[in-house]
């Protein structure tokens, strides 16, 4: 009834997950079989700063950037699905609607969907969320020479 | 399906996995091999040539150097996160040869060892998981260094991410799969993507340059800021493995741009342009694949000892500001195209 | 002067040209003869007046000729130098003899610089700073050469002036 | 035992789901009341999938991947709320959010 | 039992492993990877449903973008929780088992049903790209565009809220 | 050098008779001022003079002298390519002269060394802390009562492993310094490698061999 | 170029198991052909470092150029240049920071003994606050003898029992008999 | 473990104000002494906010090595080698600059073959320290090729110094009244074969770095810094001229024989990294015009100073002859005798003015020997040059500066 033909390729993937997991498993623990007895010490088990003990025990907070990046990136992630998946199925999309296609509204579909995210990207980008830099990295004017 | 094709069906799954083992480990440390060497000619040097004949050892004796090493796993780290981190850097990589068509078959033995229908569906999601290995590994070290390459890292990866898909687009709607293997037969068929597609060829080049960390966006571990980014706190075979993973990376992008873009195992010739019928023609088809990879893997390492590297915001503005709308423009230009073409 | 500063042109700031000129650059070193001397196998020749580690030499009669005098101790600015001065015995030839000569003659390789300055001011042309450019050892103690180790690597100095022989 | 069928998948999606409600009633985390809320947005996602396949048409899975592009945005602007009052109150404990409202 | 019938057991119990996991994690970071590991055995039961489509999009959406970003928000703003969570926590402890209870009595009409609609076979639906997105862009382009519409705000809202602010 | 004596005429028209001045040697001209004026003489320099950089600050430790430190201060007229050197003595007692940072920013890391080096005090300094030698170092290093050798300190405390700062062993020949033992083993307690040697005469190791 | 050397090997090796004797072997090879090195470059001797590890003298060729600035990955520290008391507790701690096994060779005289720098502010040898496995003299040493050093310290870890020591975090036991400096080499 | 902070070069005052920032998201994190991109051993604390560089402490003497005390307590003549350890970068341009330094306090003019030759060392120096500059700074930016092709040149500048003075590096070539000997006599051809060889370097650097968008983007407009802040933090050498401010000893004194040749000071415009980077490459040309000229025009004649009381004498005459003999003890043992006085002489050096104070109180051994290290000085520009920027700018803004700890720490 469920035919395993339909399932093989992902058995054989998941048999690659299992070999490649068995494989990690091995490296992560054959370091600690073969190579020396681990020794510890105040120092050796301290963070490596330039030679430094470390300035602050842990790593504070960083810029709020990085969330925004993650945030933008999850959401044109979404737009990259629908795209892959409008591009898949594109040419048949755009037959002409006697063909069991859409004719150019195919085309239509994904300019409007790609204005509307567009606008999004230009406002993330116009708002500075795509900006690291600081105003005095930017490049200024040249002064005249 | 008979119990004895099941059988052989398994005895093939087992043979490819070995084969990718095998075709990774022969690859993956005389890359390494292969950077250090190409990097000393570029500079007028010889690179390793003392170890084993001219220096062929030496991958070797730094990989069990490695494992001979004592295994530093420091108080201050968060213990579990720290050890498993490595493992998925290089886990991507690995399922992601699952999927590779490095060749067309060897007798009645695929050489794609999961011929998943959307293939480069799973190559997406495999690669976007490959993520946590750096991220998780930055923040489990607990310190600081690696902790600013970790995030770096992960938001260019994932900042790429984006690109690559966008880029890709373009390629689906010539090819109208998700199939690996199926690309190929199509550029078999109609003649190389990268001809076709340069644009998108070319964006997802750039885009593999910022997957894998290679110069110029090797920012996760850019030595001049960071020391060595992400995997400062890791030693031993652990270590081994962030390296390995690296060059292991920058092997299935290779692969995945000779497939994707070079009609990976095909040749344009009579003989070559077609899955094979004979044992020689697909053992040729390995050997061509291969060998497409290895220019590309010398193009990687080519560019990475010229250029220098892009400073941090310039990285993620080249990303989202310039490849992001081209690649949008390529997705146009192709659309009105295959729409003035009239589709199928 | 002002250096020119160069405005990129619409192609230099494409990236790419530049780029592929650069790589085209790179790649031009790849076939070229490598400018690496091998070290331990290839010979090579060390250029001028090579400063190496310094040695005590004797004459064309077999004698050392340093004589104690402490000039090199007193000049060495790391004072890597140890001479501990001693008589000569009376048993020599008449026209070879040399008042002093040291007891022990102590370098300390570690502290050596190499400077030349003890063969600089050397009065009696004893002390040479030969070719040997690479010392290494296991432990300190090892790299203090003594007196005979330095007149091992000094050898027979040929003195056109031979002073000693004057007398 | 009887093959697998419809029910099992709605039964997990059900169980997931009491998983989901759990993790939101019972962190305080807000984090982890979120990621209860994906659990149970995943929950819905089975059944509707597991709906479409049996019941042989294409909408249950239409609204799946409808269901997780709006997750997406939904988390995207979650998290966004959440680091936004981290930054301004540094805690993300929902206790203290529910004080703040009352 | 079947291979399938395997799978599926395989699968579910451990994507509710996963999820009693992700409940009771004190670490927020195991929580969100046990997460992960859950989302990917969902995935293996949407594969099993042969929605081929769906569950790589599960992986890539899910398990490659939305987990991402909530172990970036974990890991980075790195709090601790006062309190263990199943401490002093009341309301909760009352109101779970009643919401659970409730669910399950909701539910319990629907599973009883649910056996008539599996024995239809030549009906089984497979979710291909192609057979799960031609309708979405045919049918129900509107529902897309509002998709789109419905990023566009989460967009302006991610960068409006992720702006940096002035001193208070 | 006429341009240097209408400054110093300038100064004098200006400060009178506190300037004093230092024979011209190997045509360079100093100045002396009075601690007092020090922070004036230097801002009337920058600003009426077009001194408009210093080149070096540094103080000199004569000791037996009085007043037993002196600060030199060398500033420099880029347009006239001018060079003037201003001293001013400071008394051991109260080693402390008016900080120039506010005339010329670069005498912050040059005060600083002065001060790290030689305990002068710079007063309106805005960091006076040690910069070359370790925060809690105990010693003047510059000072002529300081040995070359050093002094024995404690390390920073960032050093948890590595011993206290010892004095350097001093060798010299027989002009300059004393006696010191036979052979770098004794001198120099870790050219031992063993005890063994250290008790014993040092090993003769190594003969030569050609290979 | 001749070579002096104070190196008699002993050739009755002691009367070991064979295959520990060849496993003895492949462990050294193995450490001895991968020696990453830390640069520990703190002055003048560090150009000379980077001399070594251009283009004339390519330290690659004896698999060293790969300089792992985090101590977790190196093998070798290779303290080049005037240790002074400020950086003491540094260089110690990275010392410290590295995994086993681990040498030191000291690069030029200030790094062994202090050299010309005998003065309040350095360190007289880095020997004070790390076992040094390998001296090299000079100021600074030729990039050559850096080789040499390299080489000599190459001929240390051979004469080194690995195997027995496997596990042992401490620094495996020496042949002392095959290990007679000091290595003169004289140029031409 | 205490807080290093203490140690540290945030002081309290600005600890204070980072914990008590409530919207902090600033990290203190530490950069050297061990770290690729700090040149040798200074230590930089870093405030970030994100990548931002919000305050920087620049530490420094982790190689402090007491030269100037060492200074106090030797002859004049036995400290040239410790020249050579300043910058040792060029140590033959340290070591003529000491030269004419004892040589002013003395009161003596050394040869014009001298002359020339010393100018000949000071350029080769400059050129090796460029090109190690720039080198070093296109691996900070990323292109460790440029780098390797720099160090390539270095080798063949090495070899001319291991041809004058038999040491590749570390050459105390300079005496106080001359030089330690004469160029030998396959010196020149030597020299004009590296100077033909040496634009083809230049202009491989130039290639690859000049017009390249990375490169530009990743220093044009960073780290600028304006003539008036230049001059008011000190800085010389190529980091002034490069604001604009055309100082250069060379001209502006011309010691040595720098007033026969035909050069010029190459300033830039804007003060950022870029034009840093271009000062020092038109450097490297004027530097190879100035060599030609010179290996054209050597004087013949002598190459020291005729006094037995300054330069040591012919060693045939000191083995033959009483009197040199007593004149080679005095000089070696007691010095050269320097009246009392204070002198400063400075030199244009590589990295900026390298300058010697020195005050005598008589005798063959200063009093008081203070060394002007131009990176000393330049190093302090390194707070005003970076807040604001990126870390990765950070590395950009060090390379540029082109600074030497050991002439910085002493
Ligand atoms: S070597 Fe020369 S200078 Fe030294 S003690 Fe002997 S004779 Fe005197
Ligand atoms: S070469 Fe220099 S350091 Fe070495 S012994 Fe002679 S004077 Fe001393
Ligand atoms: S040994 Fe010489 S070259 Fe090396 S660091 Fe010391 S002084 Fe510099």
């Amino acid at each position: 009834m469920h035919p395993l033909e339909h399932f093989w390729p992902f058995i054989a993937f998941g048999a690659m997950v299992v070999a490649a997991i068995g494989f990690s498993i091995i490296a992560v623990t054959f370091p600690s079989i073969l190579g020396p007895r681990k020794t510890h010490n105040e120092i050796k088990d301290s963070a490596y700063e330039c030679g430094l003990p470390a300035t602050t025990g842990t790593p504070a907070r960083f810029s709020v950037k990085f969330y925004v990046v993650a945030m933008l990136f999850i959401l044109f992630d979404i737009e990259v699905v629908f795209l892959i998946a409008w591009g898949v199925l594109y040419r048949k999309l755009i037959k002409p609607e006697g063909a069991g296609g859409l004719g150019w509204a195919a085309l239509a579909v994904a300019v409007i969907f790609l204005l509307i995210l567009e606008a999004g990207h230009i406002y993330a980008w116009r708002s500075g969320a795509l900006d690291w830099a600081s105003w005095r990295s930017r490049p200024q004017q040249e002064p005249r020479a | 399906m008979h119990l004895d094709g099941v059988i052989l069906e398994w005895v093939f799954v087992i043979v490819r996995i070995l084969a990718i083992f095998v075709i990774t480990f022969m690859i993956v440390p005389y890359t390494v091999m292969a950077e250090r060497w190409v990097c000393a000619w570029i500079q007028d040097r010889i690179g390793p040539n003392r170890t084993g004949w001219f220096g062929l050892m030496q991958p070797w004796a730094d990989a069990l150097k490695l494992f001979l090493k004592e295994d530093i796993i420091p108080h201050h780290v968060r213990k579990v996160y720290y050890v498993i981190a490595p493992t998925l850097v290089f886990l991507p990589a690995l399922l992601t040869m699952a999927l590779m068509p490095w060749g067309s078959n060897l007798g009645p033995m695929s050489c794609v060892l999961a011929d998943i229908g959307p293939g480069m569906l799973v190559v997406f999601a495999v690669g976007a998981c490959s993520v946590y290995g750096i991220v998780l590994a930055g923040w489990a070290s607990n310190s600081k260094y690696p902790f600013l390459g970790g995030v770096r890292s992960a938001a260019q990866l994932i900042s790429y991410e984006v690109c690559i898909g966008l880029s890709l687009v373009a390629i689906f709607m010539q090819t109208q799969t998700l199939n690996l293997t199926q690309t190929v037969l199509y550029q078999a068929a109609n003649g190389w993507l990268v001809w076709q597609q340069p644009l998108a060829a070319f964006l997802f080049l750039i885009c593999m340059f910022a997957e894998t960390n290679r110069a110029p966006f090797d920012f996760p571990e850019a030595e001049q800021e960071l020391v060595s980014g992400y995997n400062i706190e890791y030693s031993s075979l652990k270590f081994g493995l962030f390296f390995l993973g690296e060059y292991a990376n920058l092997m299935v992008a290779s692969m995945l741009m000779v497939t994707l873009f070079l009609g990976g195992w095909s040749l344009p010739f009579a003989p070559l342009n077609a899955p094979a019928q004979v044992w020689w023609v697909g053992a040729a088809h390995v050997a061509i694949f291969i060998a497409k990879t290895a220019c590309l893997l010398f193009l990687f390492i080519w560019v990475r000892w010229t250029v220098p590297r892009f400073r941090y915001d310039q990285l993620m503005g080249l990303g989202w500001k310039v490849l992001f709308p081209l690649a949008l423009l390529n997705i146009l230009i192709t659309a009105v195209v295959l729409g003035l073409r009239g589709g199928a | 002067m002002k250096v020119r500063r160069p405005k990129l042109t619409l192609l230099d700031r494409l990236y790419l040209p530049q780029i592929l000129a650069g790589m085209w650059r790179t790649l031009k070193h790849i076939p070229r003869k490598k400018f690496t001397r091998q070290y331990p196998e290839e010979k090579f020749k060390l250029l001028g007046k090579y400063r190496g580690a310094p040695t005590l030499v004797r004459n064309q009669a077999g004698q050392v000729k340093c004589v104690s005098c402490q000039l090199c101790e007193f000049v060495c600015p790391p004072k890597a130098i140890r001479v501990l001065p001693g008589r000569r015995d009376d048993s020599a030839p008449a026209e070879a003899r040399i008042e002093k000569e040291p007891e022990d003659f102590i370098i300390d390789m570690t502290r050596c610089i190499y400077c030349g300055q003890c063969e600089e001011v050397c009065p009696e042309q004893a002390i040479f700073l030969k070719q040997d450019f690479a010392v290494t050892g296991y432990k300190r103690s090892e790299l203090e050469f003594h007196k005979d180790k330095l007149l091992e690597l000094g050898g027979i100095h040929d003195d056109p002036i031979c002073k000693w022989k004057k007398k | 035992m009887m093959h697998v069928g419809l029910e099992h998948y709605l039964a997990v999606s059900g169980a997931l789901f009491a998983l989901g409600l759990a993790c939101i009633v019972l962190r305080r985390n807000a984090l982890l009341v979120f990621m209860g809320l994906e659990l149970n947005l995943n929950a819905a996602n089975l059944a509707l999938v597991a709906f479409s396949r049996y019941g042989g048409h294409a909408e249950g899975q239409v609204l799946a991947t409808f269901i997780i592009a709006i997750a997406a945005a939904e988390v995207a602007i979650g998290l966004a709320i959440i680091v936004a009052l981290f930054r301004r109150r540094a805690t993300i404990v929902t206790d203290l959010l529910r004080s703040l409202k009352g | 039992m079947t291979v399938y019938d395997a799978m599926f057991w395989f699968f579910s119990l451990a994507l509710l492993l996963c999820g009693v996991l992700v409940l009771i994690s004190r670490d927020a970071v195991a929580s969100a990877l046990f997460m992960v590991l859950g989302f990917i055995f969902l995935a293996g039961l949407y594969l099993l449903l042969e929605a081929w489509f769906l569950a790589l999009i599960q992986i890539l959406v899910y398990a490659g973008a939305i987990m991402v970003l909530f172990l970036f928000v974990v890991m980075l703003l790195d709090f601790r929780e006062k309190r263990r969570w199943w401490h002093g926590n009341l309301l909760g402890w009352l109101g779970a088992p009643l919401a659970v209870a409730a669910l399950l009595a909701a539910l319990l009409p629907v599973l009883k049903r649910a056996g008539a609609l599996a024995d239809a076979p030549e009906k089984w639906f497979e979710g291909t790209l192609e057979n799960v997105m031609t309708p979405v862009f045919t049918r129900y382009l509107l529902p897309v565009e509002v998709t789109a519409l419905i990023l566009l705000a989460a967009t302006i809202g991610v960068v409006v809220l992720g702006r940096k602010e002035t001193k208070p | 050098m006429n341009e240097v004596n209408e400054t110093i005429e300038k100064l004098k028209a200006q400060f009178g008779a506190d300037i004093g001045e230092q024979p011209e040697f190997r045509g360079e001209c100093g100045v002396v001022v009075p601690r007092a004026k020090i922070l004036d003489v230097c801002r009337f320099l920058k600003t009426g003079c077009g001194f408009d950089m210093l080149t070096d600050l540094t103080g000199v430790d004569n000791l037996g002298s009085d007043p037993r430190f002196e600060v030199h201060y060398l500033v420099y007229a880029i347009a006239r390519r001018e060079r003037l050197r201003l001293v001013t003595g400071v008394p051991e007692n109260d080693a402390a002269v008016d900080s120039v940072v506010s005339v010329w920013s670069t005498a912050d890391w040059h005060e600083r060394e002065a001060f790290d080096l030689l305990g002068l005090t710079f007063r309106g300094h805005p960091n006076l802390k040690r910069i070359i030698m370790w925060e809690g170092y105990p010693h003047f290093p510059l000072r002529k009562d300081f040995p070359v050798a050093g002094l024995p300190a404690e390390l920073p405390s960032t050093a948890q492993n590595a011993g206290r700062a010892e004095s350097a062993p001093q060798e010299g020949g027989p002009f300059v310094a004393g006696i010191g033992a036979v052979s770098a083993p004794h001198r120099e307690p870790r050219a031992t490698d063993t005890a063994a040697e250290r008790d014993g005469k040092t090993a003769h190791p190594g003969h030569v061999e050609e290979i | 170029m001749k070579r002096h050397a104070a190196t008699t090997f002993d050739t009755r090796l002691e009367q070991r198991d064979v295959i520990v004797t060849r496993l003895d072997a492949a462990i050294d090879w193995i450490r001895k052909s991968s020696c990453w090195p830390q640069p520990m470059g703190l002055a003048c001797c560090a150009i000379e470092l980077m001399a070594s590890g251009a283009a004339r003298f390519d330290i690659a060729r004896f698999g060293a150029e790969v300089m792992r600035f985090s101590p977790r990955q190196a093998d070798v520290m290779i303290v080049a240049g005037t240790c002074t008391y400020k950086m003491a507790g540094l260089v110690r701690r990275i010392w410290d920071q590295m995994p086993t096994p681990r040498w030191c060779i000291a690069m030029g005289a200030c790094a062994s003994s202090g050299g010309m720098y005998r003065s309040y502010a350095v360190l007289q040898g880095v020997d004070n606050i790390i076992p040094v496995d390998v001296y090299v003299s000079g100021c600074p040493p030729r990039p050559e003898a850096l080789l040499e050093g390299f080489m000599t310290l190459q001929k240390k870890i051979e004469a080194s029992k690995q195997f027995k020591n496997l596990w042992s975090p401490e620094p495996a036991p020496v042949d002392e008999r095959k290990l007679k400096g000091p290595i003169i080499i004289r140029g031409e | 473990m205490s807080d290093v902070r203490d140690m540290a070069w945030p002081d309290s005052a600005a600890r204070a104000q980072t914990a008590a920032d409530p919207d902090a998201e600033r990290m203190v994190i530490n950069m050297g002494p061990q770290h690729p991109s700090t040149h040798g051993v200074l230590r930089v604390v870093l405030e970030l906010d994100g990548e931002e560089i919000t305050n920087l402490w620049p530490d420094i003497g982790y190689l402090h090595r007491g030269d100037e005390k060492i200074a106090e307590n030797m002859t004049y003549a036995q400290f040239l080698p410790y020249t050579d350890r300043l910058d040792y970068l060029a140590p033959l341009a340290n070591n003529v600059a000491y030269a004419y330094a004892v040589e002013k306090l003395l009161g003596v003019d050394v040869p014009r073959r001298c002359q020339y030759i010393r100018v000949i060392c000071c350029e080769l120096a400059r050129i090796s320290s460029h090109l190690l500059g720039l080198g070093c700074y296109a691996m900070d930016v990323g292109a460790m090729t440029v780098f390797l092709y720099a160090m390539r040149q270095r080798e063949l500048i090495h070899d001319l110094c291991e041809t004058i003075s038999g040491a590749r590096f570390t050459t105390a070539y300079t005496r106080i009244g001359g030089l330690m000997n004469d160029l030998p006599p396959e010196f020149l051809p030597l020299l004009r074969t590296f100077l033909k060889g040496l634009p083809a370097t230049v202009e491989e650097i130039d290639g690859l770095l000049t017009r390249n968008r990375i490169f530009v983007d990743r220093t044009k407009n960073i780290g600028v810094l304006s003539a008036a802040d230049a001059i008011d933090l000190g800085l010389t050498g190529p980091n002034l001229r490069a604001s604009g401010v055309e100082f250069d000893l060379r001209k502006a004194q011309p010691y040595s024989a720098y007033g026969d040749f035909d050069f010029e000071v190459p300033t830039g415009t804007v003060g950022d990294c870029y034009d840093r980077y271009l000062v020092r490459m038109e450097e490297i040309r004027q530097s190879i015009r100035i060599l030609h000229q010179a290996a054209d025009h050597l004087p013949d004649g002598p190459w020291h100073l005729d006094d037995p009381k300054i330069f040591l004498p012919r060693k045939e005459k000191v083995l033959t002859k009483m009197e040199e003999l007593i004149h080679h003890f005095m000089i070696v043992t007691e010095g050269v005798n320097a009246p009392p006085g204070e002198i400063y002489f400075s030199a244009e050096n590589p990295k900026g003015e390298l300058g010697f104070l020195i005050i005598s109180r008589g005798g063959g051994v200063p009093h008081r020997l203070k060394i002007r290290g131009p990176s000393f000085v330049n190093l302090q520009a390194l707070p005003k040059l970076c807040i604001g920027h990126m870390v990765a700018d950070m590395t950009a803004i060090l390379g540029s500066l082109d600074f030497v700890m050991g002439e910085c720490d002493r």
